[in-house]
């Protein structure tokens, strides 16, 4: 098993005709995605990738059946984007787009839940499930399956995090990523939540970084529900306060959101925290040697 | 983050009818002084620089006039300063008003709830962060419904106003909403928001608009803000930049690889001078860019760790090869490249013929990065 | 309902710039000449008459003018008729457009989803109702969204348009939407929408207010109705009065109820001719001033069924008896009436004592109210 | 059982200073309904019919642990007053007022699903579970204990069908008014489903009027999903169209809405249908029967 997408996981991709689009949706189909639709207004009819290309989401979802969305439309565009791929049913949709005003994304946060779907995003590399499906940008070459659980707010930073644990001879259940807005569709609490239901995870990587408190939140979380092991990283120690570090998530405001705060909170919780991100996969490996000692 | 100067946020404040006192602009002490003489700002009066940073009346950048030539003269005290690294190059003259109450009104974002939060206190016109948890009051507004009018009598009773002034701040509020979602704001602020008599005054204005939602709204573009000559040009370019103290550049790409990387710098014995996140690029003059913005922060080193995702290594390499042979002599700097993931080998190949020998490991890299700083290495092209 | 008439609707068009032929409205036949002569209204042009009812291509309610003197002319005949009932008080001329297409297009609420609804046809020009279901495309708009740009763009393909006339039909979807959200409408239909060249042009305007949103909306309160002058009074009372062709009255409180009691007349060979509803009332007042609105319609007889829940059975015998001394003598008539629930006892003999016999059943109370009404029992006071 | 509510209802009456606030909080108490809390701002610390009045919703949830509320705030100000009700975690909200424009009603309606709420009304007279509670304007007096189930878009029309039916020595089980607006929180569908669950119902009897189709739909519910015997009615045989009958909801427009469409529906749905209102309850009697018999 997997989390939120796995073998029978129907890809749409919103935005196919883009260069991103063209290009992921090559990638998406290397890790063995069952890409079946791409829409574009206007470019219906059109193949990308061998994918058909429909002048809407509906028509997509009609002639194919697509069941996840992950969407590559520019900024300004992508609520629009969101509320189509919402209304024609789909149930969960991965928004890659980076720079929504974060006014645009709380009416698509509320607008998903009212609709019974789940966003994950914006400004996200988006889900892996190595073996099954991707939905998203992560780099294929990063993945082996296997049962630890990755979820971050980082891109890149995930991705070497996750290369690590592959070359340390391990592998991922499925992958995470959050976004790195401040208003993101799945939080930690939320991706938490889906590992410690799924079987085939047995340890979770929580890759978080400075900005809000949602890493305080996982670690809430962590020590009131969840049974499996944490290995934890926060970015931006050195982080000063008052700027945006990259993410438009990233900045330590009002003296809340420091790495400092992030790190106590999840140690008090009884996660095991990296201090450097290169000792990731050796901390994981031990929590599954502890596991396998039971 | 377009942060707007007090004047400029209450420009704004005024197109929502957010009752103001009486003031205006100055840029020299005689205009101040004409101002005052023209009746266009009333006597006695306040003269408050025009700066972004808070703490102006502890710092001597507030003074008080009771006629035109007080009011000149504290014009000139105040554009002559520097603000906690601000030059003043304007002051906002408003007439003193008889202030019964302080209070302290604001909407922002609660990136937890996922909704817009307005905050409400009793105890104005000091920094909200020394308020006690107790003395501020959290109001949750959803987007669907705006502020309502339960909301708005919850703040009315929390700052326990009644009669004409509790309409006066239900008026007040429904306005700072109305901007709030508009104007696509991060965070509008009144602190203080004065009780003059029986109805509400903004003395200050503190307003943030989302960058990301700049297309919607042109008419800031030409906002100064408190960033750095150089965040300037990045931001131009669309480059995250940040300068910090230190003396090693870095440049990754992606914010948390970015951010971890001068963590584990200054974790090893740097000091972080530049964060430079490239982003997900696949055009090497972006690159090229990036690397001759860097040089332009004068590093006493430079290191380059990059995970090709949707970035390729070869274009990465390429631009920076580009960028390296356009840096003037004088500028130059030691570099330590890392480069992993998408085409690797491609870019390790297109290094190492530029003389740049990249690194496998993170933490070696960063060990010779930081002796190469700490060495203050003759300052004359790439390692 | 607040229905408006074509120019009034197009004046909110306006409001919203949607895109309308040059027009004016004139009141008489010299205005509409002069407004030709100053070519207000450029020629070749359409003279208009400005009621509520549809259909007035074939009634002769539209004419077509080619000079200052036609137009004249064609106001003078239309302003002479009565149209359905309605006497022309107004025409509206305005240029007569080379048009290519003629779409439909409208928004209004489906009351089953719960959500606005936009509806498109290509067949335009017609009756709505009469375009097979296949030709009218209905697209929900969720009022958190607003109508969005895909649901936009599905109207567009759905009528077939692109470049610049796709371009148009967006930017007037957006109006239309707005109009509706903004207005409180309950429809905007606008029919026919006419293509010309490669913009759209809206020829019709069909506009309704929702009246329970009147208080938000004060400028419609002069909007003149489809309502009889009895409605009217009605209206301003606040009682739920409708003028049917039949000739007895019904005054029941509760609109199922007072719906119920005109079928059963009917079903039982009576000819209903006023559906008052009194509401739920504790003023006797409210329900002297519904019964002598009641002897204005001059029913040949009278049924009052009352149920009392919210409305006390003896408040309503007392309004009744109070307002029976009021009936002028040449309009009295004959009153059947039941009162049963809250305080029955009590209204029951105020009745008794005043002369008035409340019965128990509806069926026979029915019965005898239609033999009254038969029997043009004299119209000399209460039976 | 019954439906919505039972003995464990606990009110908040929102508006209870006005004359129908104060009026209708004694006769639900009379009806042995557990009043517990009023809310009118700035009348915090009062007492009406000697139940708390609070300044706000919040504050009278916190005391009083009010489980549904009734609404009897006027029109300009019930989307405000069912927001509050809702925030405030309140999970059944009975909108008495009249004359609420329907595109309030509009986003009180969907705020209230996306909080996980059940509107009943506007313009409605509530529900009563006779014996248990009583949240609205019913009057007591026409009630008695009983397994019929009674929903109806009329107040006193229902009134008189329901005292019919006391009169008839039958009782009720719940009677849920919907209300008279084109735009209802709870329809004929959503009432239906909840008798369907109801041990404690045996028969319906449904109560229509003209304008709009929730009883065509209730009737395709009936059709497929629905196992009781219903008697339906409705209302405006003998209404023109265009015109509103009384009800803001009540009028036949563009040629839908009318009570023959209705009719025919609900009788091909297997529904008995009254000619007449003063039929109902004989026909309510042999449907009982016919249960017996089985």
């Amino acid at each position: 098993m997997s989390v939120l997408v796995d073998a029978d996981t129907r890809v749409l991709v919103q935005g196919i005709t883009g260069h991103q689009g063209t290009v992921h949706t090559r990638q998406m189909q290397l890790f063995g995605t069952k890409v079946v639709a791409g829409a574009t207004p206007g470019k219906g009819g059109a193949t990308v990738e061998g994918v058909p290309v429909f002048d809407s989401v509906e028509r997509a979802v009609r002639a194919t059946s697509a069941n996840a969305s992950v969407i590559f439309v520019p900024a300004p565009f992508a609520k629009d984007a969101l509320v189509e791929a919402v209304d024609a049913g789909i149930p969960l949709a991965v928004v890659v787009t980076e720079h929504i005003p974060f006014h645009d994304m709380l009416s698509m946060y509320h607008y998903a839940r009212l609709r019974g779907a789940r966003i994950i995003g914006p400004n996200c590399p988006g889900i892996a499930a190595p073996g099954k499906a991707k939905v998203g940008i992560i780099p294929n070459v990063v993945f082996h399956p296997g049962r630890v659980g990755v979820v971050s707010r980082s891109g890149t930073l995930t991705y070497e995090i996750v290369s690590g644990i592959k070359e340390h001879g391990l592998g991922q259940s499925t992958c995470i990523g959050l976004g790195g807005d401040p208003v993101v569709g799945t939080n930690f609490v939320d991706a938490l939540s889906l590992f410690e239901e799924d079987p085939d995870t047995d340890v979770v990587v929580m890759v978080g970084e400075i900005g809000g408190t949602a890493e305080e939140e996982g670690a809430d979380y962590i020590r009131a529900h969840f049974t499996k092991p944490v290995v934890a990283y926060v970015a931006g120690r050195s982080a000063p306060p008052g700027k945006r570090m990259g993410h438009a998530g990233a900045i330590i405001a009002r003296g809340r959101g420091t790495a400092a705060s992030k790190l106590a909170a999840l140690e008090g919780a009884g996660a095991k925290v990296a201090s450097f991100p290169y000792e990731i996969p050796g901390l994981v490996a031990e929590r599954l040697q502890e596991l396998t000692n039971r | 983050m377009v942060k707007l100067a007090e004047w400029r946020g209450k420009e704004v404040f005024r197109k929502y009818a957010v009752p103001l006192p009486r003031g205006a602009v100055a840029r020299s002490p005689a205009e101040a002084r004409s101002l005052v003489d023209s009746a266009a700002v009333p006597t006695p009066c306040v003269v408050k620089a025009q700066v972004l940073a808070g703490g102006r009346g502890k710092g001597g950048a507030v003074r008080f006039a009771d006629t035109a030539a007080q009011a000149e003269e504290a014009t000139r005290a105040i554009l002559g300063m520097e603000f906690k690294g601000e030059k003043v190059k304007e002051v906002l003259l408003e007439e003193k008003l008889p202030i019964a109450r302080e209070l302290y009104v604001s909407l922002t974002l609660d990136r937890s709830l996922r909704l817009p939060i307005l905050m409400v206190s009793a105890q104005g016109g000091v920094e909200i962060e020394s308020v006690a948890e107790g003395g501020l009051v959290k109001i949750p507004v959803h987007p669907f419904i705006g502020l309502a009018g339960y909301e708005r009598r919850q703040a009315v009773s929390a700052l326990g106003l009644s009669g004409a002034a509790a309409k006066s701040l239900d008026r007040l509020l429904s306005s700072l909403w109305r901007l709030f979602d508009e104007e696509d704001a991060e965070l509008v602020e009144i602190n203080p928001l004065a009780v003059v008599g029986d109805s509400l005054v903004a003395l200050d204005a503190k307003v943030i608009i989302e960058d990301d939602a700049s297309f919607r709204h042109p008419e800031y573009a030409e906002v100064r803000d408190d960033r750095t000559p150089l965040e300037e040009i990045a931001r131009e370019k669309d480059i995250a930049f940040v300068q910090l103290d230190g003396n090693i550049g870095v440049i990754a790409n992606g914010a948390g690889l970015t951010m971890a990387t001068l963590d584990v710098l200054q974790q090893s014995g740097g000091r972080p001078g530049v964060f430079l996140d490239l982003g997900g690029t696949d055009d090497p003059k972006k690159v090229t860019e990036a690397f001759l913005l860097m040089a332009m922060a004068k590093p006493k080193a430079v290191f380059l760790n990059i995970f090709g995702g949707v970035t390729r290594c070869d274009t990465v390499a390429n631009g920076l090869v580009a960028a390296m042979s356009q840096v003037p002599e004088g500028e130059r700097f030691p570099l330590v490249a890392r480069i992993r993931g998408n085409n690797e080998a491609e870019g390790t190949q297109i290094l190492e013929r530029a003389g740049v020998a990249s690194l496998k490991g993170l933490k070696e890299s960063v060990e010779k990065v930081v002796a190469l700083a700490n060495a203050g290495a003759p300052l004359a092209g790439p390692a």
